[in-house]
């Protein structure tokens, strides 16, 4: 979806989100969090799975209709200095599609979805990635598995990609495996990860997740909206 | 001609809650507009009539686990736990940034005994800058067996009295609507001491997962809040009103100005915009001129000429 | 093979509610199907798991003043004011229609005093195809300065413990969610001895015409009923389901079988469908077809496997 | 508004009305009722106004779409044996149609509104009538003032025509001013009136209005649904 914002806004970063209009009356209430796909100077764009009312809703907005919309919001990706490794997971890919964008030839791509349908925009991903690397579950495009077993097997192959910093945005099961594959090999990874949201802008207390930290019992909750969407996966602490 | 000149000057708004005065009767209810800061890049805090923090207590509070929010038919639920940086940190970290502003900053708190009630109360009003006291008395009481404070006209009796005697700060009092006779517990707090009372609450709800048979919160239930509730909270404010004399500070489930008026008529002083932050993160802005509007539409001077005009 | 295959047998759907049997957990709810005729051209009645009629008393009601409904955000609110042909009537004209099915019919009653209470039981209980009775106890007692039978648990013992009496049909004794302890009150109608708790019933509300400075109800309040009140049933209901042993007719906002298993999950044995019927006439049936299909997909031979299972 | 049914249907009366959806979610939750304005073997015919949140969603639906909807429902109008007088107020018009267009040439028309915006259809429902006298509150078109004072003139000039049937649709004032019309000539009218309506079908009591009755207090209330929506003038009291 392409957005034509009517008042100025301020250039989003890769990996910041917009909350979004979800209908024209009270149900759903809450506007939903989509992160940034695209952007110039004239337009916004999003990239969205239709899951629920929400997203059905904004996939029926047509040209000339007004939705209203906060952002940008959050912090985004930390930006990489040299190459880097992506990691994305189905829909994932439309948080990690700017860094593609604005480091051109920069990464090595590593994107897996369940199948062929919802491994969206692969070939425009394809084509600014230095090189791609693709799964399915059902094998329909690509390695038939976990895009994370391609991720090992490259990581076991190629030395130096240890020094790369990985972004990542997925599932909470990818998220969990990376985890153990940076932890294996010393990596840094950053990850952009999805809470349940109301405010958007860290008000309201709803979106947190565990984050290690020096307080009692080992953690401290953050925000995804306002300390997030991207953190250092090694501190997350899911239960 | 003067005559009719005067419709078009601006309606007066300002409201007095007890020795407060509101340059207009809009605040922000407690909990869903943080400590100020979030909203401020969105709005200017300056034209609040007020400004309600999220709920302190004397220790920080890490909260609930998550999920911490459900989506409901107009609704929401929440179970965030009370989650706070408490009192201390408040008055160190974030006071100074609301300071700057001419809109007063009501301190909403609670305690898991009277005793922190007690110590949170004289605290926050040796504070500079804390204008006024908003006791949320919606938690369990620990040393009665967690029941609801807010829910038992005894306890409640109890606890307001104490807090009454520390501080010289005005005092307002939340009610739970979780009540059979929230008009009994009006008078309660009337008696009690509190210079005004706001209502309503969030009500308690729950929401399941089908498939996994679990509570969707992990505090398996929260507080309904939203549009969905609105019905509800004006008919409860309009019992307070009719039991007590103290000022009323209506919310629940307000989302325009429309909704607004309807707490007005009924008999709030003034109102407070909770869970529409969230959707629009003007709401309150937008609020305050939507009264403005009307009241010049509608050729009336001053707000207080709505409160409590319910014709019946 | 051979196991594999029960699986695509038809799951049971059938519950007991006291001595009542009942094909399906799926019923409608009071007020909110007429006397099953205005449905009877959209659905096969034969399929319901069992109907209630409108309220009933003693001598026919007029009922409220107009207007009598008005739509809130994801619900509405009624003042029907509880009108009704009169018991009498109702077993001359309506039932004779009703008992061609097969579907059992629970009739709902009120009084005005306990008397009417008594009253209305006895006849109801000598008419012949009446296989339960469900009192409504939401409604004020004329004798006690109009206070609610249903929300103090003094006037509920004493109304629900001399209506045991006089009958010896099912009684189930619907619940006002009007009050602080649910559980209180539902412990006190088992304590009396019903058979069965239904509830919610509607939760009072009201909204105001913010130009004429009206309630938009002529009754001022009303009862709200709806998707909006979803939440707060599926808490109550739960709540109960902890307090009693007594089976619980849950209800409240169910639109879908999805709702309905929220209620089960919790702890309901079966489910009235009220406000969805205006929405989809066929809102029963389509819960009842929901509910099998689920159990179906999910591999569940037996509704009570679901019935209290929420995982905590 | 055409809907084209997708199962069979029974052919709807003159006067009668649907319930129609009114949202996609549950806000707002209610169907909405709107009279049948035409209709043939393939489609059932609304004409609306937008008014509130239901009408503007029902104004939005496209080709296409499945909405659901409830009826015939109501008692329609008792249809006239000879000639016979139509007053129509605005909106109105919508539940007179059919009754033009089923005895064409039989009925003369008033037909009232604010302005000429809200004279809808007015030419078709010209070419059916035998005569016709318009009327705007603006002037805009027709007659500046109220169509009942063009009535009154019409009735006081042409005597036959107190044996006329009147049947009409309109606003409270307007029924009340032709209730004391019909009164002082002793006519008979037939009114389709509103009320607020929740089922539709005479289950819930929502939609009720006072009609003389020999029950205590002199009136009993009627579903305006059920008994409805075409009452005899005479009995309607309002408060
Ligand atoms: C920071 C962030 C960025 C996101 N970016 C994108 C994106 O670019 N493209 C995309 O397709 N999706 C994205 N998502 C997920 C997207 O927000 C959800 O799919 C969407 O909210 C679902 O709404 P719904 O009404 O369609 O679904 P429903 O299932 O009907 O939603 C029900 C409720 O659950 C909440 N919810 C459900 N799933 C999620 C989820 N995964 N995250 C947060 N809330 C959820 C909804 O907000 C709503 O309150 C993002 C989520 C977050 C937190
Ligand atoms: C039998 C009958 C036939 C009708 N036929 C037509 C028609 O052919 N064309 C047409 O334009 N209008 C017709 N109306 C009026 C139409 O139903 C209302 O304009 C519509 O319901 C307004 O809904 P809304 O959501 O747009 O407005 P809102 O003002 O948002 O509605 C708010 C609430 O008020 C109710 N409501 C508001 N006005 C009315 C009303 N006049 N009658 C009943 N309920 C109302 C709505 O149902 C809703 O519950 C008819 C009404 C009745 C009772
Ligand atoms: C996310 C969230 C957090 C809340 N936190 C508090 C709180 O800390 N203290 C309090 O007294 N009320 C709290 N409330 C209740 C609101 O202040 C308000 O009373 C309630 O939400 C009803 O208003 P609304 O419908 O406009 O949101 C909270 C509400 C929400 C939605
Ligand atoms: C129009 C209307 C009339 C009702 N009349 C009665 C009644 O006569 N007796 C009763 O016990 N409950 C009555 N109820 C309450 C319903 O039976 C039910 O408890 C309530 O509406 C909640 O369920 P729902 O949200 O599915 O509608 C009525 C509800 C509505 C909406
Ligand atoms: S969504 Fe409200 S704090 Fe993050
Ligand atoms: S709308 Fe329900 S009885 Fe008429």
């Amino acid at each position: 979806m392409k957005i034509r914002p009517l008042a100025e806004t301020i250039e989003p970063q890769c990996g910041q989100f917009y909350m979004l209009q979800s209908c024209d009356n009270y149900d759903p209430l809450l506007k939903r969090p989509l992160s940034i796909f695209n952007f110039d100077e004239k337009y916004l764009q999003f990239l969205f799975r239709i899951k629920g009312k929400g997203t059905s809703y904004l996939s029926k907005v047509k040209a000339g209709d007004i939705i209203h919309l906060i952002g940008p919001l959050g912090n985004g990706y930390l930006e990489p200095k040299g190459d880097f490794i992506i990691v994305a997971g189905g829909i994932g890919i439309a948080s990690l599609m700017p860094l593609l964008v604005k480091f051109r030839k920069k990464a090595i791509l590593f994107f897996g979805a369940r199948n062929s349908n919802e491994l969206l925009m692969v070939d425009a991903a394809y084509d600014m990635a230095i090189n791609s690397y693709v799964s399915t579950d059902d094998g329909s495009i690509g390695y038939k598995g976990l895009i994370t077993d391609l991720l090992t097997d490259f990581i076991k192959s190629n030395h130096y990609s240890k020094e790369l910093p990985i972004y990542c945005c997925g599932s909470i099961p990818m998220f969990k495996t990376l985890k153990s594959i940076i932890e294996r090999h010393n990596m840094t990874c950053y990850a952009s990860i999805e809470e349940y949201m109301a405010c958007g802008v860290g008000a309201c207390l709803g979106c947190v997740v565990k984050i290690k930290s020096d307080e009692e019992g080992g953690f401290s909750y953050k925000r995804v909206c306002k300390e997030g969407p991207v953190f250092n996966l090694r501190d997350l602490i899911w239960q | 001609m003067a005559m009719n000149s005067t419709l078009f000057e601006k309606p007066n708004l300002s409201v007095r809650i007890g020795s407060l005065n509101l340059k207009n009767p809009v605040m922000t209810a407690s909990g869903t507009f943080g400590y100020g800061e979030e909203y401020s890049e969105f709005l200017d805090i300056d034209r609040l009539g007020a400004i309600v923090v999220k709920g302190l207590s004397i220790k920080p509070k890490k909260g609930n686990p998550t999920p911490r929010i459900i989506e409901t038919p107009a609704g929401m639920l929440n179970a965030i736990g009370l989650q706070n940086i408490g009192i201390e940190t408040f008055i160190k970290d974030k006071l100074p940034f609301l300071r700057q502003f001419s809109t007063p900053v009501i301190v909403n708190f609670f305690g898991d005994t009277i005793d922190e009630y007690i110590k949170s109360a004289e605290t926050l009003c040796d504070a500079k800058g804390v204008q006024a006291l908003e006791m949320n008395v919606s938690c369990p009481n620990k040393e009665a067996g967690w029941c609801i404070f807010g829910t038992n006209p005894e306890t409640l009796r109890q606890v307001v009295s104490v807090v009454r005697k520390v501080t010289h700060l005005p005092l307002i009092v939340k009610l739970s609507p979780n009540v059979t006779d929230i008009g009994l517990m009006a008078r309660v707090v009337e008696d009690s001491g509190a210079d005004a009372i706001s209502l309503i609450n969030t009500i308690t709800g729950m929401c399941v997962d089908i498939v996994q048979r679990k509570p969707l919160l992990a505090n398996i239930t929260g507080g309904l809040s939203g549009p969905a509730i609105r019905p509800i909270a004006v008919r409860m404010v309009w019992e307070v009103s009719k039991a007590v004399k103290i000022p009323i500070i209506g919310m629940g489930g307000i989302m325009t100005y429309k909704d607004a008026l309807e707490f007005f008529i009924v008999g709030a002083k003034a109102v407070a915009i909770g869970t529409a932050n969230f959707i629009n993160p003007c709401a309150t802005i937008d609020v305050i001129d939507g009264i403005e509007k009307f009241m010049l539409e509608q050729k009336i001077t001053d707000i207080n000429q709505i409160i409590g005009s319910l014709r019946i």
